[in-house]
């Protein structure tokens, strides 16, 4: 109340007229959802340096290969096993990337091995560099195809079943206890020995099984949802299964979905590994950062890089996509709109 | 937890003497053992329980020749068909009951019978008729009583052979002739050999506790006729699936004796512990002749020529294997006159990769192609993953036009394509029951049920049927054999050989006569543990 | 409710029966046998699949099989001649029971409490700091992370046994190993969901009747942030029991996940099927168990057949 | 009398994404001991956030009090250690939150949840908490309450819950019980009901209450003094006869003209234009300006300070300084002038007699067990003329909405039918239904698809139903729509967090008119909103109504507006309808017992009537529904009834038109 009195003159206290009625203003065009969550996701911070990175290793996947001149599975017996060595990091001690293995020896002049390798080699000779980025390409593809099959068939398998309940819901559900309980193993391995162990017979597997999880949680969403006011106002438009499917109810699942697919990723790349490590996964020389840590862990007592690298590779790589996957959330919600 | 813990420690309170107590070995495994019926499936682990719990007529000795066991002496007939054994007096079973001759016919029979048939079986096939009663065609099918066997009395007993092998008395020494005391095993009925009480024993040791897949643990045999020259007290067993495990197992000095994959083979090559042994077990490419290409010699002979054996054997298995140009390996074939079997050929097809070229060159002319693209079957475990991806690069560099994409198998899978010859190039190996090459040759006879590549040469075929069978000159059988062999490879270049395997391991300085067999099986009869 | 128990129970029953038909024909299809030898000749191969019925059509084979393992006898293996299927299994079954339910306990005690701090401390470095331990666990392989345990706890430092199954502190390491993606995976969730929970009303309604800070995340919050944690509960279950195949092994641990593994590359039928049928009871009736659980958890959640006992 | 809250420019800021949200700004005010005061004002006003702050329970992050002091029995509670704050909770000021159902812990028996107080702060032993419990359930009137207690939320209905609630907040006998809106959930008599509850704790306890609603007839029955909120800070504070009759405030008096009054049905709701100001960027000045549309130039430029009125009575508006008196004077007289020029709808009416909707005996029963059958609706029939506004009032849960969503073909009908037009709906193909019949639905922001932007809301059904040729076209009915129902273009790619409730009813309501319907369920489309919002809603639905020549079924339970809109109105009670008449008849001559029950429980928004109501005159009309029908006892009136009622009710009738 501190206005001074001789402040307020008269003419203060005259009818204002309409001038001051003002207009609420857009602050920004008209834009769809779609493309408002893509707005959103590049104002945060995290999912953008997550995506950041993952274009990196993709790129890297890409292009890694190419950017020395040894091909990922040139061998060479008698540069087996060396450490990793990088021109001018080389003269920083203690950061291992001077070719000193880990008792103190300089491999490099000890094989008189000309030549550098950025990640060392493998134990036939192979340069690690070219087959880290070689295997984050299967890697990567598992990444994406376990995310695409769990956005297809287990968004899919999952809406369907709650969204028309009953006797469908039961059966479906019949269906799922069955996936779930044949053991994934017995299926992998008929898998690889009908069609040859490799890509494609690990893919498959994961058709026919790595989508349940994201089904079952699907289908409490969906029954949550479907109950929902807005959801009986477009029935109410005459909206029809799909429209309510895909316009109501997967839009305002996207959040689980998304976690969801956070989850199953490292699951698939992992499984992957597994695989090599029971010896049933991609086939040699290709390989993927699963096999290449399977087959580095066997010599960490005396030649860690191989597994070092390619752990911070598979870290890498989950990191950037948990990242990318909370932005993601906060940028499908609209709520979270900056 | 089970309760391996209490029965560790157990006998030890029992006995509670000092001195004894410390003569206790400590081994590790890879698994359960499957199977302690003398006539079930024996791996390499089975029979080396079997073969110190149980004794059969012979043994196999410190230096990888039979010696006597329950039998103490034997005889030959002039034509080498019939043996007589005479068996030990003083060789008991575990409960008291003697070893008698009837409990060798009844395992023998047994083995051979339809309903309990072993799958071992094939190794009685020199017994008179043996082959016939394993025959469900025959009309002796299953007719055991045939067999040529006899029971001269409790402690004599004689065999008639179909020929006069000369390895008969080596062939002795496999668990599918030792004998099984008929009224406690079919006391036992299913359950016998299942458990420890189902058992009674008449080897070096017996099996005190077996705790299934963890641990079990042997005892000297106080009952065993030679008992003296037993110095160990106790064998504990556990199971370690890994191999770094037992690595670490051993640097954590929990057990004596660690197995070493190759890639610990630099961390330990220098240390004094460290220890490696040949095996008679060798490696090699199967050439499915059913394919075009391979059917081609040259071709055939270009893939073995055209990767280097000795950086395969040196810089990837590391594990003492040594590079293979021969299918029947060193060390244990001795000719009559003590000379090494690889003495006279020596190794073949030792070609470097420009004779490979020029041997390729020629194959695609004659079959006028310059593009070949081959599938390499292969192992799907370790080091064998390994070379095949080795062997693939190498061929592929050195041999322009050639492609090559490996397929892993599990191994009864693998068994499987290979069988029905669905396969290309396949990575197999063979290891002999007996140190005889005929062992190694036979499997390449054109009719025989191992030649999984469809190889024919019906020279070879003669001198490999006659090494079989006729023994009356047999230095000339052994003539013959390396002819064959020479046929095998160097002519006709029907396998590449890859190598001869190896084994390496860490034992700790206080373990001595530790004997490893070239069959991977062990004897701990002799063994001493002086801490 | 015990009408919907046991509707719930035939319906266990009759989806077992379809695994169990599923895996028989599945495992039929598995290329090799128990006895492809190198060493056998076919007709002793015969006289070993005439041994063991192996020879019958595989209708046949299946229906005897189901005859006999509604008798309770899932015959005996190939690979451990003789031994019965039962044992095979009962024999291994503790310690992966035991590893798994101990990894399952800590795993999920950590991993909620991790959550539950980060959700406390939201947008602090305490948040980042839990939420990155979570990452990591879910990024390093759980065999390089037993390897690393084994061999600088167990080698170096000796302070616990390198490996076997002995006694309690034989289950330390694995069991750490083990747990570290379930703590991982339950404290994304939990973070996720404490967050969500504690921004609700009720959570407020009980400050405001002044209690302890403490006691509301504890007795209000948790027990509904705990919902969403009961389903995935479901999958980590399945993930501990198939998954601990690499810990047994590198632990050498007598577990059924190993023993799985190695029956299928050996073709023991019998140990397969009966393995698989003990698999999918276990994954079975943990399904159901979480769907009790939702009820027991969230009073809210009817059981279809249940009734309106309580509405007013 | 004795002060017992202090609160001296209390100041609140939430930290959002978009900014410092300041909810509170500077509001200041005493609290007497044993007195009600009521907090009305509008939704976002700052009512909730000012109670919570009241015990430290503003959630920070994000939320923060930047300025101000608390001061209760001499103690700032604002500089109060977290501890000494939480010894207070519960035990000497508590708060009843503004949603029952969200604030009782789902998962927690009611038993658990009311004792936890007591044995925090009272250390009493488990048995004797639970034997207390019991008693204060009986006491706030819930039956069975022993057995009741260890029952799970879920299983009571809302007003129960509410019940529950009071009890929890009365547990340890508080000095200062806050009551956030504890009564929107509930129907009439429920709430008067709770009312009485709470007058009579009041009396027996002398505790002070702070009551915060929407409702001016509830603040007429139940408050002493009336504080009134606009934005964040304190309009206008006052003895409740002082607001209600002489209110100073531009603001106060546009609400009071918003209420609808029973007696002058028909006639526009006053509204105040416009929507509450952003408090991301509070205004200059006097934050009620820019929707005063005589406001003076200082009011964009000053806040005004609290002018005295009376010793009781202060307003914060520029109008009391003694510059302005002139202009006040004007102001207030033309105020009271304008609300009696209103327009008279009664005289145009353009209702006629084409039935447009005929419901015959339609039975919707839900199977929600093997056994267990809910009757939601029991056999009811109607007509609904065209053009007219049919309202279906009735306690919570009778039936209404099922009865509406039945009409609009979301259920199947057990059995009975409903003709549309004259022909029964299940023949008619169900995307022409669609586009005839459309709902309006009650909750307007769980009704709207919180990741679909408004344009695309609007238009989902010309996307279904293909009403448009190309996108411009599509989005100029999309303009048009929104400026149909009030909003602006602008609007359109927001989403629907970004709004009001008014404003998100009104996207309701503009995406049921985009396929243009000729007949609309509206299911209490007004009861989560406030007052002014209300009014601008029904406001906006008769004159959708008279453009379009629409036909509306109107379910609400709030009886003044049903009467203000409807031309005739349905009573349900346990899914039947028992009484059915055109609104004034209804109104002047309820027949029903359950009618007379629902009609003298409504709260009027005059304190002096309020006031000399005698307590507990509303029993509930407990009585078991006979198998009596409908039967017309007068002219469009019609009564279930038995035959022998039936025949009482006509010589009554007839008795009272020969002695008029
Ligand atoms: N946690 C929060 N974070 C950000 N803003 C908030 C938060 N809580 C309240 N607000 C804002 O503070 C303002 C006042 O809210 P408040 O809940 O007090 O309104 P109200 O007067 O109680 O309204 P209603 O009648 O709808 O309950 C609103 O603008 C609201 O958006
Ligand atoms: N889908 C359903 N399944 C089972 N019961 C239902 C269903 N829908 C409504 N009911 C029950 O039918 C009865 C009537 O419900 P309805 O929603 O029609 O009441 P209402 O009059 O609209 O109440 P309110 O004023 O609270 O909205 C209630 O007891 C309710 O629990
Ligand atoms: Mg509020
Ligand atoms: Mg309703």
């Amino acid at each position: 109340m501190g206005i001074p009195e001789h402040k307020l003159t008269d003419d203060l206290f005259d009818e204002a007229g309409n001038d001051h009625t003002k207009v609420e203003k857009t602050t920004r065009p008209p834009a769809t959802y779609w493309k408002d969550s893509w707005l959103r996701l590049r104002k945060n911070k995290g999912a953008v340096v997550g995506l950041i990175l993952i274009i990196i290793i993709i790129l890297m996947a890409i292009l890694g290969p190419m950017m020395n001149s040894y091909g990922y599975e040139e061998q060479n017996l008698s540069r087996a096993n060396l450490p990793a060595k990088v021109p001018l990091l080389e003269e920083i001690p203690f950061i291992g990337f001077d070719g000193v293995d880990i008792r103190g020896k300089n491999q490099y002049e000890q094989k008189s091995v000309e030549g550098n390798f950025w990640f060392g080699t493998d134990d036939l000779g192979r340069d690690v560099w070219s087959r880290i980025w070689q295997g984050t390409r299967i890697s990567l593809y598992i990444a994406f195809l376990a995310a695409l099959l769990d956005l297809i068939i287990g968004v899919a398998y999952g809406s369907i079943s709650a969204f028309y309940g009953g006797k469908v819901d039961n059966v479906m559900q019949r269906i799922i206890e069955v996936l779930v309980g044949v053991p994934n193993l017995i299926v992998v391995i008929l898998l690889i020995l009908i069609l040859q162990p490799g890509i494609m017979s690990i893919t498959l597997a994961m058709v026919i099984t790595g989508w349940v999880n994201m089904a079952r949680i699907i289908r409490g969403q969906v029954l949550k949802l479907k109950g929902q006011e807005f959801v009986l106002a477009s029935r109410t438009l005459g909206a029809k299964d799909k429209q309510l499917l895909w316009g109501h109810l997967i839009p305002n699942s996207l959040g689980p979905i998304i976690i969801t697919t956070m989850f199953t990723i490292p699951n698939a790349i992992f499984t992957e590994a597994f695989l090599s490590f029971i010896g049933l996964g991609i086939q040699p020389p290709a390989a993927s950062l699963g096999t290449i840590i399977n087959d580095g862990f066997k010599l960490l007592k005396i030649y860690p890089h191989s597994l070092i690298f390619s752990s911070i590779i598979i870290s890498l790589i989950m990191i950037s996509f948990n990242l990318v996957g909370d932005g993601l959330r906060d940028a499908f919600d609209p709520k979270m709109r900056k | 937890y089970g309760g391996s813990g209490e029965s560790i420690e157990e006998p030890k309170q029992k006995e509670g003497e000092a001195s004894e107590t410390e003569s206790v070995l400590h081994l590790a495994t890879t698994g359960e053992i499957p199977t302690l019926k003398t006539n079930g499936t024996m791996d390499g682990l089975s029979q080396t329980i079997v073969q110190n719990i149980f004794e059969g007529l012979f043994r196999i000795g410190k230096d990888g020749n039979p010696i006597e066991g329950i039998a103490s002496d034997h005889e030959t007939s002039e034509d080498g068909k019939k043996y007589t054994f005479y068996l030990r007096e003083n060789a008991t079973w575990s409960n008291g009951d003697p070893v008698t001759t009837n409990d060798f016919i009844y395992a023998w029979k047994k083995a051979l019978h339809p309903d309990t048939f072993s799958p071992h079986a094939y190794l009685m096939s020199q017994i008179k008729n043996a082959t016939e009663i394993q025959n469900p065609e025959h009309d002796m099918y299953g007719k055991v009583d045939k067999l040529g066997v006899k029971a001269v009395d409790k402690h004599t007993l004689e065999v008639t052979l179909e020929n006069g092998v000369p390895y008969f008395i080596e062939l002795l020494t496999h668990p599918v002739f030792y004998p099984q005391n008929k009224k406690f095993v079919e006391e036992q009925g299913e359950d016998y050999a299942l458990e420890v009480e189902n058992l009674i024993f008449n080897g070096p040791y017996t099996l005190e506790s077996w705790d299934h897949s963890q641990s079990w643990n042997l005892k000297k045999n106080k009952e065993y006729w030679d008992v003296e020259a037993v110095e160990t007290n106790e064998i504990n067993f556990k199971v370690a699936k890994d191999t770094s495990t037992e690595v670490n197992l051993y640097e954590a000095n929990t057990i004596d004796i660690a197995n070493l994959s190759s890639e610990f083979v630099d961390v330990f090559k220098d240390d004094d512990d460290y220890d490696t042994s040949v095996k008679s077990e060798v490696y090699f490419l199967r050439f499915n002749q059913e394919n075009e290409f391979l059917s081609n010699a040259n071709i055939r002979k270009a893939l073995d020529m055209a990767w280097d054996k000795e950086q395969a054997a040196d810089v990837i298995l590391k594990n003492g294997s040594k590079p293979a140009y021969y299918l029947v390996p060193h060390e244990f074939n001795v000719s009559p006159s003590g000379e090494d079997f690889r003495e006279k050929f020596g190794d073949m097809n030792t070609g470097k990769v420009a004779k490979a070229q020029e041997l390729f060159k020629k194959g695609m002319d004659e079959l006028g192609v310059n593009e070949v693209s081959l599938e390499l079957l292969s192992y799907d475990d370790g080091q064998r993953k390994s070379v095949a991806e080795y062997i693939k690069n190498q061929w592929e560099t050195n041999l322009p036009g050639l492609t090559v994409s490996i397929n892993q198998q599990p191994n009864k899978q693998k068994l499987a394509l290979e069988d029905n010859l669905d396969y290309d190039i396949s990575h197999s190996g063979w290891r002999n029951d007996v140190n005889d090459p005929v062992e190694f040759l036979s499997v390449f006879l054109s009719d025989g049920p191992y030649n999984w590549q469809n190889f024919k040469n019906e020279k070879y075929d003669k001198l490999v049927k006659k090494a079989q069978t006729d023994f009356s000159d047999i230095t000339q059988r052994f003539k013959d054999m390396q002819e064959a062999e020479r046929i095998l490879i160097e002519e006709e270049a029907a396998i590449s050989p890859m190598y001869q395997a190896g084994s390496a391991r860490l034992i700790k300085p206080y373990v001595q006569d530790f004997i490893a067999h070239s069959n991977s099986t062990y004897s701990y009869k002799w063994v001493k543990v002086d801490k | 409710m015990k009408k919907y128990i046991v509707s719930r129970l035939a319906y266990m029953l009759f989806t077992f029966l379809l695994i169990a038909t599923f895996t028989f024909f599945l495992m039929q299809t598995l290329p090799g046998s128990p006895f492809n030898d190198e060493r056998m000749t076919d007709a002793q191969q015969e006289i070993m699949y005439e041994k063991y019925g192996l020879d019958e059509p595989v209708s046949i084979q299946y229906v005897k099989y189901l005859g006999n393992i509604i008798q309770g006898d899932f015959g005996v293996s190939f690979q451990f001649e003789g031994r019965p299927v039962t044992n095979i299994i009962s024999e291994r079954i503790g310690a992966s029971a035991l590893l798994g339910a101990q990894s399952l306990i800590v795993g999920t005690i950590i991993g909620l409490l991790l959550g539950i701090i980060a959700a406390l401390k939201h947008n602090t470095y305490m948040d980042y700091g839990s939420m990155i331990l979570a990452v990591i666990g879910l990024s390093i392989p759980n065999f390089v992370f037993a390897g690393l345990l084994q061999y600088w706890v167990g080698v170096r430092l000796q302070w616990l046994p390198v490996a076997f199954w002995e006694g309690f502190e034989y289950s330390i390491l694995p069991t750490i190993s083990l747990a570290a993606f379930v703590v991982a995976t339950i404290a994304r969730f939990m973070r996720t969901e404490m967050l969500d929970v504690l921004g609700q009303e009720y959570i407020n309604t009980a400050r405001s009747k002044g209690i302890r800070d403490s006691v509301v995340v504890f007795k209000h919050g948790l027990r509904n942030a705990m919902i969403p944690i009961i389903t995935i509960l479901g999958p980590l279950v399945v993930y501990l029991m198939t998954g601990t195949l690499v810990v047994e092994k590198i632990f050498s641990i007598p577990g059924l996940g190993e023993q799985f593994v190695k029956s299928i590359m050996t073709n023991d039928y019998p140990v397969i099927m009966g393995v698989t049928l003990f698999f999918s009871i276990l994954f079975i009736t943990v399904i159901f168990i979480v769907d009790l659980l939702y009820g027991v958890i969230d009073p809210r959640i009817r059981l279809s057949g249940g009734g309106k006992d309580g509405h007013t | 009398m004795e002060k017992i809250l202090t609160v001296e420019d209390l100041n609140v800021s939430f930290d959002t994404y978009e900014g410092e949200v300041k909810a509170v700004r500077g509001v200041s005010f005493d609290l007497y001991k044993g007195e009600t005061l009521a907090v009305v004002g509008e939704s976002g006003s700052g009512k909730s956030v000012m109670s919570k702050s009241l015990m430290g329970l503003i959630p920070e992050p994000p939320g923060k009090i930047t300025a101000g002091s608390i001061h209760y029995k001499n103690r700032n509670i604002v500089n109060m250690s977290k501890n000494e704050i939480r010894k207070l909770r519960g035990s000497e000021i508590s708060i009843i939150f503004q949603d029952p159902m969200t604030s009782l812990n789902p998962t927690m028996t009611v038993k658990n949840q009311i004792i936890e107080g007591m044995i925090t702060h009272q250390n009493l032993s488990k048995k004797v908490a639970t034997q207390k419990a019991v008693e204060l359930l009986e006491l706030v009137g819930l039956q069975d309450a022993a057995t009741r207690i260890d029952l799970y939320p879920h299983q009571f209905s809302g007003g129960m819950q509410q019940r529950v609630v009071i009890a929890m907040a009365l547990a340890c006998k508080p000095e200062i019980l806050i009551a956030d809106e504890p009564t929107t959930a509930l129907d009439v008599t429920v709430q008067a009901q709770v009312l009485d509850l709470l007058k009579d704790i009041q009396k027996q306890m002398g505790t002070s209450i702070i009551f915060i609603t929407h409702d001016l007839g509830v603040v007429a029955s139940i408050a002493d003094r009336v504080a009134v909120m606009y934005a964040g800070k304190i309009a206008e504070v006052g003895k409740t006869e002082e607001i209600f009759y002489t209110p100073k405030h531009p603001y106060t008096i546009g609400l009071l003209k918003a209420m609808p009054n029973l007696n002058n049905a028909l006639e526009e709701l006053a509204t105040i234009p416009g929507a509450p100001p952003n408090l991301l960027a509070p205004p200059v000045g006097d934050a009620f300006a820019e929707r005063n549309s005589q406001a003076m130039n200082i009011d964009y430029l000053y806040e005004p300070p609290l002018f005295k009125v009376s010793q009781s009575h202060y307003a914060a508006t520029w109008l009391l300084h003694k510059k302005a008196t002139k202009k006040a004077e004007e102001f207030y007289q033309q105020q009271w002038i304008e609300k009696q020029d209103t327009v008279d709808y009664t005289a145009e009416s353009s209702i006629n007699d084409e039935k447009l909707i005929e419901v015959r005996d339609i039975k919707q029963h839900f199977k929600t067990g093997r056994k267990n059958i809910i009757k939601a609706v029991d056999g009811i029939t109607f007509d609904i003329r065209k053009g007219e506004t049919f309202g279906l009032v009735g306690e919570s849960g009778c039936g209404k909405s099922t009865t509406g969503r039945t009409l609009v073909r979301l259920y199947n009908a057990s059995s009975g039918q409903i003709l549309f037009k004259g022909k029964d709906i299940h023949q008619k193909s169900k995307t022409d239904l669609n586009k005839q019949i459309q709902m309006i639905f009650q909750d307007p922001y769980s009704s709207l698809n919180p990741r679909w932007t408004v344009a695309d809301i609007i238009a989902e059904g010309l996307d279904i139903h293909g009403l448009y040729h190309n996108k411009n076209e599509r989005l100029s009915k999309v303009y048009e729509l929104l400026e149909t129902v009030g909003l602006q273009r602008e609007h359109s790619s927001r989403y629907p967090h970004e709004f009001s409730g008014g404003q998100r009813q009104r996207i309701g309501i503009a995406r049921a008119l985009a396929v243009e319907p000729e007949f609309i369920v509206a299911d209490e489309p007004i009861s989560a909103l406030d007052v002014s919002i209300q009014a601008q809603i029904i406001n906006l639905m008769r004159k959708l109504q008279k453009e379009k020549e629409l036909t509306f079924l109107f379910i609400a339970h709030d009886l003044s507006m049903v009467k203000h809109i409807s031309d005739r109105i349905g009573v349900m009670y346990q899914g039947k309808l028992v009484e059915i008449a055109e609104s004034d008849e209804l109104y002047r001559n309820p027949l029903h017992g359950y009618t007379k029950v629902l009609l003298s429980a409504i709260p009027l928004p005059d304190p002096k009537i309020e006031k000399a109501r005698k307590k507990n005159t509303i029993e509930k009309w407990a009585r078991e529904l006979n198998s009596s029908d409908l039967r017309e006892v007068k002219k469009g009136h019609w009564v279930a009834c038995t035959e022998s009622e039936f025949e009482k009710l006509q010589k009554d009738i007839n008795e009272q038109i020969t002695t008029t």
